[in-house]
C-alpha cells in the first residue's frame, strides 16, 4: 500500500529533477531551436508546431493516468460501487480515441509535406539571388569544399557572404558521411558515387559550428569546419586575396588528403574537380589508399573463377 | 506430443493421420513463407543492382534463353511426377511412388547439371562471382536456388531410403508429404528466376 | 476437415496443373521476346504471368488448401506475397530515388 | 598457430585484459563447483538436452540477464567518458567497440531472449498445452541463439570487437574497418538469427493448431496474442536479417560486390535491407512488451483487460504497418521529397494503434482496485514513460524536422525511451510477476519496489537531458566533446542518471539471491489471485506435463472465470489418462556447437575449419532424419506418477 511518506518523496524527486532540467536547458544553448537561416527556420517552426500536439496529448495521458491511479488505488475506504471488474469496452470510446490520433497526425501531415517540397527548393526570402554552388567532399574525417565558379578549395571552412542561397553539392571520396550545420539548417548524407543538394542561408555574419553527424570511424568526431559567413565586400576580398597567394593544389597534394586522418584548415587556388568529380567515381580514394601502402585489408582482390555455384566454402583466393 | 491417434475418418491421407503429421505439415507451410521472405530480399538485392555491370560481360550477351527453358521445363515436369508420387502415395500403392519419386530425381539432377553447365560457360565468358554487383546478386541468387535444389535432391533420396525400409507409414507418408512440399517450392521459387533474370535479362 | 479423397485413378489435377504451367511459361517468352511491348508492359505482364503460375504450383501442386488450418496457410502465403512485393519492390523504388 | 593466437588476443588494453581475467576466473570457478558437486550429469540431461518449455525458458532469462549485465557495463562505460569533454578515459577506438557491442547486446542478445524466454515459459501455460509443437526444435533454438551470443561475445576476448555501430554501415563496415570484429558480428548474428526464426514458426504452430478446448483464439489470453503476432512478424523478418548478413559475409570474405564502393556495390542497399529488417524487429521485441503490460495491468487492477478486440485490431495493424516504414532511418539519404512525404505518413500513422493501446490500458485501470505490487509498478510505470517515446517518435517522423533530428541525442532518447521505457520495464514486470511460477517462491516486494525507483528515476534523470542534448545539436557516437560546445551540464545529469539505473539493476540482483534464501514457499499454483490459466496448475512450479487434464475454457479470462464458477465443484473427480512426452535431444546441442566452430573458422577465414563446421551440421540433420522416428516416439507419464505429483498439493487452492 501507498505509505504517504513514499509518495511525498517521490513527488518531491520528480519535481526537484523537472526544475533541474529546466535550468540546465536554459543555461546550455538549443542551437537548433534558434536557427540562424531560413532553411533552420522552417524546421525550427515545424517542431515548435510538433511539440505542441505533443505536449497535448503528454497532457491529456497524464491527466488521466494520475486521476485514475489515484482514485482507483485498492485502500480501506474504497467504495464498492466504484469497482466494476466486468466493464471491459466501450466502442465509444474507441471510436474517439481512434478519430482524435488521426486528426493529429493529418494536422501534422500536411505542414510536414509542406516543408518537404520548400526545402527541396532555394530560400524564398532571397529567391532573387542566384545561388552560390559549392561542393562539400566528405574524406575520412575532413570536409574539403570546391567553389567551382571562383576556382578555389578550402578544407574544413567554407566563407560564405551573409544574406545569400548557397547550394551544397555534397558528395564523398571513401564513406557514408552526413554534412550538418545544426544552426542554419537540416542535414543531408554524402556518399560517394553519388551527389546530394542542400539549400542553406546565414541571415546574419558569423561563425557557425558543421561536422559530420554519421558514424564513419574513429576520426568521426573531430571531423568538423567552420560555416563563416562574412560581409558582402569581406567575402570578394577574401577571394581576390585568396585566387592571388594561396597555392595550387596540385594532384600530389591532393592524394595525401585521400589517406585517413584529421587535418588542420588549407587553402588551395583550384580545384579538384578538374581531375576527380567523386560522384560519378567512387573507386578513386581507395585506389589511391593501395597506392600509398595504406592498404585496406577490408576489399579482396577479384575472385577468381568459380564453376561450382558459388555457395560452398570452397572458394579460396584472398590476398 | 506425438500421439498417434487414427481416430479421424479412414480416409483421411496417410500424412495427416498422426498428430506431428499434422503439426509438420502446417510448421512447414509457415516455413515457406519464411522461404519467400527469403528469396524476396535475393530478388530485391538483385534488382537493386541489375546496372552494376561496369566491367564484366552484358547479361544479354552471355545467356541462352533456349538452356534456361528446357531448364525450366525440366523442372516443371520434376514437379510434376513428385504431385503425381503423392498422387501414388494416397493409393497406396509405395511401388509406383517410389518410381515417380525417382525420375523426379532424375529430373533435378539433369536441371542441376544444366545449371553448373551454364555456371561453367559464364565463367569462361568473364563473368564470375566477383566481377561485379550485377553477376555477384546474379550468383547468389541462382546459386542460392541451385543449392536448395542440391539439398532437395538428398532430403528425397535419404526419405526414399527410409520408405524403403520402414515403408509407408503415418510418419514416413509425412516425411514424402513434406519433401514434395519443398520439391515444388523449389519450382514455386524458379518461375520468378526464370522471369526476373533471364527473360528480363534478355529484353535487356 | 479433410476432403476425403475420391481414389480415381487418373490424376486429373496434377496433369492439368502441369499443361497450364507449361503454357503461361510460353506464354511470358512470348511476350517478352516477340511481342515487342515496352518495358515497363513487358515487366507488369510477366510478373502477372509468374504470380498466376505460382498459384497453379500452390493451389494444383501443393494441396494448399488441405488440413485443419487451411485457411492459415492461405492467409500465410497471401501476406507471404505482400511482404515479398513490400521488400522487392519497396527496395526497388526506395534506391531508384537516391539518384 | 601461435603467433595467430597471440596476434588476436588482446593485450593492450588495462581495462579489456581486467575483464578477460575476471570472465577466466568465473568459468573456472563453474568448473570446479560442477565437478565438486558432480553435477555434470544433471546438467545435461536436466538442462542441456531439456525439450521442457519451462526449462528452456529460464535458460532464456539466465543469459538474457547476464547479457543484460554486460550491455549495462558498456552503458556505464559509455556514459563515464562522456561525462566530461575533451576526455580521454577511453581510446575512439575502444568507445566504438563499446558502443557497437552495447547496442547489439541490448537489442539482440538481452531483449530478444528474454521475452523469448517468457513467451517459452507462460505460453504452452496459458494456452493449455503440454509443450510447444517442436520441442526438438526448440532447444535448438536456444542452443544456436547461445552459441551465436557466445561467437560474437568471444570477439571481446580474441580478435577485437565490431566498431560500425549496431547498424553496421557500408562502407565503414567493409572498406572501413579490416579485421575479424565485423566478421564476429556478421556471423554472431547469422547464427543466432536461426534460433530466433525457428522460435517463431514454432510459436505459430503451437498457439494455432495446441489449445486448450473451447479456448477459441477469441478466448486466448493478450500474452498469447501478442506472441502470435510477434512470430508472424519474426518469420517474416528474420529471413531479410539472414539474406543481409550473407550478402555482407561474401563481400568481406569471398569478394563479391554487393555493398563494396568498387565495381558496381551500392552501400545504400544494405541501409535499406538493414532497415527492412530493423523497424519489424523493434516491432518483435516490443509487442510482447505491451502483452506482458496487458496481462500484469489486468491482473493487479482485477479487472478484465478493456477492449480486448481492439488491442487485437491494433496489433494486427501494427504488425502489418511495421513492415511499411523503415525507410524512416534514412529520411536524410537524398531521397526525393514525395518517398520522404510517404514514408512521413505511414510512420505517424503506425503511433495511432499504439496510442490505441495505452487508452486500452488506461480503460483497463478506470474503476478498477489497483493493488501496487511491484509487477504493478514497473508496468504503471511504463505507461507515462512510454507515451514520452512514442509521442518523440510522431516528432521523428515528420522528415522534414528529422533531417535535423537524425543521428542526433533527440533520437538516441526516442529509442531509449521506447526500448527501456518499453521493453526493458516489460521484461523486469514479467520476470516478478511470474518468477513464483517458475522458481516457486516470490521475489521480496520491498526491495522489488526500491530497484523500481532506483531505475525508473535514474531512467528518467539519465535520458531526459538527452532530449535537451538533442536539441543542443549533440550528435550520435561522438566519443568527445569541447566545452565550447556546451553539453557539459547535461551530460553530467544523465550520467547520474545511468548510475541510478546500475544501482536499481544490482538491487535487482540483489533482489533474486535474498529471496531464495528468505522468501516463503508457494503453496498455490496462484500466486497473485491470477485471472489466465497460467496459474491454474496444480502445484507452484507446474510438473513438466503442465496439466494432468487439460481443463475446459469458457471465457476470456479462462481461470477467474474457473474460480468464480467452481467453489462447488472443487471435488470433481479427475480422470488420470497417461501422457505422452517428448524425448529429450542431445543433437542440438552438438548442432549448435558446430554452427560456433563454422562461424569462427569463417570469422578468421580458416577455410578447412569453417569446412568441418558446415559438414557436422549436415551431418546432425543427418541423424535428426535418420533418428527422428525414435527420437518422437517420447514416453507416457503413467497414471500412478500423476497421482503422485497431483495428489499431495490437492488441498484447496
Amino acid at each position: 500500500m501507498f505509505k504517504n511518506v513514499q509518495s511525498w518523496v517521490i513527488g518531491l524527486t520528480s519535481l526537484f529533477s523537472l526544475i533541474v532540467l529546466t535550468a540546465l536547458a536554459i543555461r546550455s544553448d538549443l542551437i537548433i531551436l534558434d536557427p540562424k537561416g531560413p532553411v533552420g527556420a522552417i524546421q525550427k517552426d515545424l517542431i515548435i508546431y510538433s511539440i505542441y500536439f505533443m505536449l497535448a496529448i503528454l497532457i491529456v495521458v497524464y491527466a488521466l493516468f494520475t486521476f485514475i491511479v489515484t482514485k482507483y488505488r485498492d485502500r480501506k475506504n474504497f467504495d464498492k460501487n466504484e469497482y466494476k471488474p466486468d466493464m471491459h469496452g466501450s466502442t465509444k470510446l474507441e471510436i474517439i480515441w481512434t478519430l482524435i490520433p488521426i486528426i493529429i497526425v493529418t494536422a501534422l501531415s500536411i505542414p510536414n509535406a509542406k516543408a518537404l517540397y520548400e526545402l527541396k527548393k532555394p530560400p524564398k526570402s532571397t529567391a532573387d539571388k542566384e545561388p552560390i554552388v559549392i561542393h562539400a567532399t566528405a574524406v575520412d574525417w575532413k570536409w574539403i569544399f570546391s567553389y567551382p565558379d571562383n576556382n578555389i578549395e578550402t578544407v574544413n571552412y567554407v566563407n560564405v557572404p551573409e544574406d545569400y542561397p548557397i547550394l551544397f553539392k555534397v558528395t564523398a571520396a571513401d564513406s557514408m558521411a552526413s554534412f550538418w550545420i545544426p544552426q542554419l539548417g537540416g542535414q543531408i548524407y554524402g556518399m560517394p558515387g553519388m551527389v546530394n543538394e542542400l539549400y542553406l542561408q546565414a541571415d546574419d555574419p558569423g561563425v557557425y559550428k558543421g561536422r559530420n553527424s554519421n558514424f564513419t570511424g574513429v576520426g568521426m568526431t573531430n571531423q568538423i569546419f567552420r560555416f563563416v559567413a562574412l560581409a558582402e565586400e569581406d567575402y570578394q576580398d577574401w577571394l581576390k586575396k585568396t585566387k592571388k597567394n594561396a597555392p595550387e593544389l596540385d594532384v600530389g597534394t591532393y592524394e595525401k588528403l585521400m589517406l585517413p586522418e584529421t587535418v588542420g584548415e588549407m587553402t588551395f587556388s583550384s580545384t579538384h574537380l578538374e581531375f576527380i568529380d567523386h560522384s560519378k567515381n567512387s573507386e578513386y580514394a581507395l585506389n589511391i589508399r593501395e597506392k600509398y601502402g595504406v592498404e585496406v585489408k577490408g576489399i579482396r582482390v577479384k575472385a577468381d573463377s568459380s564453376e561450382e555455384d558459388e555457395n560452398e566454402a570452397t572458394i579460396s583466393s584472398h590476398h | 506430443m506425438a500421439q498417434i491417434n487414427t481416430t479421424n475418418n479412414p480416409d483421411t491421407p496417410l500424412e495427416y493421420q498422426s498428430e506431428t503429421g499434422r503439426l509438420n505439415i502446417f510448421g512447414f507451410w509457415i516455413f515457406l513463407g519464411a522461404e519467400v521472405a527469403l528469396f524476396a530480399t535475393l530478388f530485391a538485392a538483385y534488382f537493386a543492382l541489375k546496372d552494376g555491370t561496369a566491367g564484366g560481360p552484358l547479361p544479354i550477351d552471355v545467356f541462352d534463353l533456349n538452356n534456361t527453358i528446357i531448364m525450366t521445363l525440366i523442372l516443371l515436369i520434376s514437379s510434376f511426377t513428385s504431385g503425381l508420387a503423392i498422387h501414388e502415395m494416397r493409393r497406396n500403392n509405395v511401388k509406383s511412388m517410389i518410381v515417380w519419386l525417382v525420375i523426379t530425381l532424375i529430373f533435378g539432377l539433369a536441371f542441376l547439371y544444366m545449371e553448373i553447365e551454364e555456371f561453367i560457360h559464364l565463367v569462361n565468358e568473364g563473368a564470375n562471382l566477383g566481377t561485379n554487383a550485377y553477376w555477384s546478386s546474379f550468383y547468389l541468387l541462382t546459386g542460392t536456388h541451385g543449392l536448395h535444389v542440391t539439398f532437395g535432391i538428398c532430403w528425397i533420396v535419404l526419405i526414399i531410403t527410409q520408405v524403403l525400409r520402414r515403408g509407408l507409414t503415418p510418419e514416413t507418408a509425412k516425411k514424402v508429404f513434406v519433401s514434395s512440399l519443398y520439391w515444388h517450392f523449389l519450382d514455386f521459387v524458379w518461375i520468378f528466376v526464370f522471369t526476373g533474370v533471364y527473360l528480363l535479362g534478355m529484353v535487356g | 476437415m479433410m476432403d476425403s479423397r475420391k481414389s480415381n485413378p487418373f490424376p486429373w489435377m496434377q496433369v492439368v496443373g502441369f499443361l497450364l504451367s507449361v503454357a503461361l511459361t510460353f506464354m511470358a517468352v512470348w511476350i517478352g521476346m516477340r511481342a515487342g511491348l515496352p518495358y515497363n508492359t513487358i515487366i507488369i505482364l510477366v510478373f502477372v504471368l509468374a504470380f498466376i503460375q505460382a498459384a497453379i504450383q500452390l493451389f494444383m501442386f501443393m494441396h494448399i488448401t488441405e488440413g485443419a488450418h487451411g485457411i492459415w496457410q492461405i492467409g500465410k502465403m497471401l501476406s507471404a506475397a505482400f511482404i515479398a512485393i513490400v521488400i522487392v519492390a519497396g527496395s526497388v523504388w526506395v534506391l531508384n530515388s537516391m539518384h | 598457430m601461435i603467433d595467430f593466437i597471440k596476434e588476436n588476443l588482446i593485450l593492450n588494453d588495462p581495462l579489456i585484459v581486467g575483464a578477460n581475467v575476471s570472465i577466466l576466473l568465473t568459468l573456472i570457478a563453474i568448473v570446479f563447483v560442477l565437478t565438486y558437486f558432480k553435477k555434470w550429469k544433471w546438467l545435461w540431461t536436466e538442462w542441456v538436452t531439456t525439450v521442457d518449455h519451462k526449462k528452456i525458458g529460464i535458460m532464456y532469462i539466465i543469459s538474457a540477464l547476464l547479457m543484460l549485465f554486460r550491455g549495462g557495463v558498456d552503458a556505464l562505460l559509455m556514459r563515464a567518458q562522456l561525462t566530461v569533454p575533451n576526455n580521454d578515459f577511453l581510446s575512439p577506438q575502444h568507445y566504438n567497440e563499446i558502443f557497437t557491442t552495447h547496442g547489439t547486446i541490448m537489442i539482440l542478445f538481452m531483449a530478444m531472449p528474454f521475452l523469448l524466454g517468457l513467451m517459452n515459459f507462460v505460453v504452452p501455460l496459458q494456452i493449455g498445452a503440454r509443450d510447444v509443437a517442436y520441442p526438438y526444435l526448440n532447444n535448438l533454438s536456444f542452443w544456436s541463439f547461445f552459441f551465436g551470443a557466445i561467437l560474437f561475445n568471444v570477439s571481446f576476448v580474441f580478435g577485437g570487437s565490431p566498431d560500425a555501430g549496431w547498424t553496421n554501415y557500408a562502407p565503414l563496415a567493409i572498406e572501413g574497418s579490416p579485421g575479424p570484429g565485423i566478421n564476429y558480428y556478421l556471423l554472431g548474428l547469422q547464427v543466432s538469427g536461426i534460433g530466433t526464426l525457428l522460435t517463431g514458426i514454432n510459436f505459430i504452430v503451437t498457439i494455432i493448431k495446441m489449445r486448450a478446448p473451447g479456448m477459441k483464439l477469441l478466448r486466448m489470453p493478450m500474452f498469447s496474442w501478442t506472441t502470435l503476432i510477434t512470430s508472424f512478424i519474426i518469420v517474416f523478418a528474420f529471413p531479410i536479417l539472414t539474406v543481409t548478413l550473407a550478402l555482407m559475409t561474401f563481400d568481406r570474405l569471398f569478394g563479391t560486390h554487393f555493398f563494396t564502393l568498387t565495381d558496381g556495390g551500392n552501400p545504400m542497399l544494405w541501409s535499406n535491407l538493414f532497415w527492412l529488417w530493423g523497424h519489424p524487429e523493434v516491432y518483435i521485441v516490443v509487442l510482447p512488451a505491451f502483452g506482458i503490460f496487458s496481462e500484469v495491468i489486468a491482473t493487479f487492477a482485477k479487472k478484465t483487460l478493456f477492449g480486448y478486440k481492439s488491442m487485437i485490431i491494433s496489433l494486427v495493424v501494427i504488425s502489418f504497418l511495421s513492415f511499411l516504414v523503415w525507410v524512416h532511418h534514412f529520411f536524410t539519404m537524398g531521397g526525393s521529397a514525395a518517398i520522404n512525404n510517404v514514408f512521413s505518413i505511414t510512420t505517424m500513422a503506425i503511433a495511432i494503434p499504439t496510442g490505441i493501446k495505452i487508452f486500452n490500458w488506461l480503460g483497463t485501470l478506470y474503476k478498477s482496485r489497483i493493488q501496487f505490487t511491484t509487477a504493478m509498478l514497473w508496468a504503471l510505470g511504463f505507461i507515462p514513460t512510454f507515451v514520452i517515446g512514442g509521442v518523440t517518435g510522431v516528432m521523428l517522423g515528420m522528415a522534414a524536422a528529422d533531417f535535423q533530428y537524425h543521428n542526433n541525442y533527440f533520437l538516441v532518447a526516442h529509442f531509449h525511451y521506447t526500448l527501456i521505457a518499453g521493453v526493458v520495464f516489460a521484461c523486469f514486470a514479467g520476470f516478478v510477476y511470474w518468477y513464483p511460477k517458475m522458481f516457486g517462491h516470490k521475489l521480496d516486494e520491498r526491495l522489488g519496489k526500491l530497484s523500481f525507483w532506483f531505475f525508473a528515476i535514474g531512467f528518467n534523470v539519465c535520458f531526459l537531458p538527452q532530449f535537451l542534448l538533442g536539441f543542443a545539436g549533440m550528435p550520435r557516437r561522438v566519443y568527445t566533446y569541447v566545452p565550447e560546445d556546451g553539453w557539459t551540464a547535461l551530460n553530467v545529469v544523465s550520467t547520474i542518471g545511468a548510475i541510478g539505473m546500475g544501482i536499481g539493476f544490482l538491487i535487482l540482483v540483489y533482489n533474486i539471491h535474498y529471496s531464495i534464501r528468505n522468501a516463503k514457499k508457494e503453496t498455490t499454483g496462484d500466486a497473485w489471485n491470477g485471472r489466465t490459466l497460467e496459474w491454474a496448475t496444480t502445484t507452484a512450479i507446474p510438473p513438466h506435463y503442465n496439466f494432468a487434464d487439460v481443463p475446459e475454457i469458457k471465457g476470456i479470462d479462462a481461470f477467474w472465470q474457473m474460480k468464480q464458477e467452481n467453489e462447488e465443484k472443487k471435488k470433481k473427480t479427475i480422470t488420470y489418462r497417461p501422457i505422452h512426452m517428448p524425448n529429450n535431444a542431445s543433437t542440438p546441442f552438438v548442432m549448435s556447437a558446430l554452427f560456433f566452430v563454422a562461424g569462427f573458422g569463417l570469422v578468421f577465414e580458416l577455410w578447412w575449419l569453417a569446412v568441418i563446421g558446415g559438414i557436422g551440421i549436415i551431418a546432425c540433420l543427418l541423424i535428426r532424419s535418420i533418428r527422428s522416428h525414435k527420437e518422437d516416439e517420447g514416453y507416457y507419464v503413467t497414471v500412478e506418477e500423476l497421482k503422485k505429483m497431483e495428489q499431495p498439493f490437492h488441498k484447496e487452492a
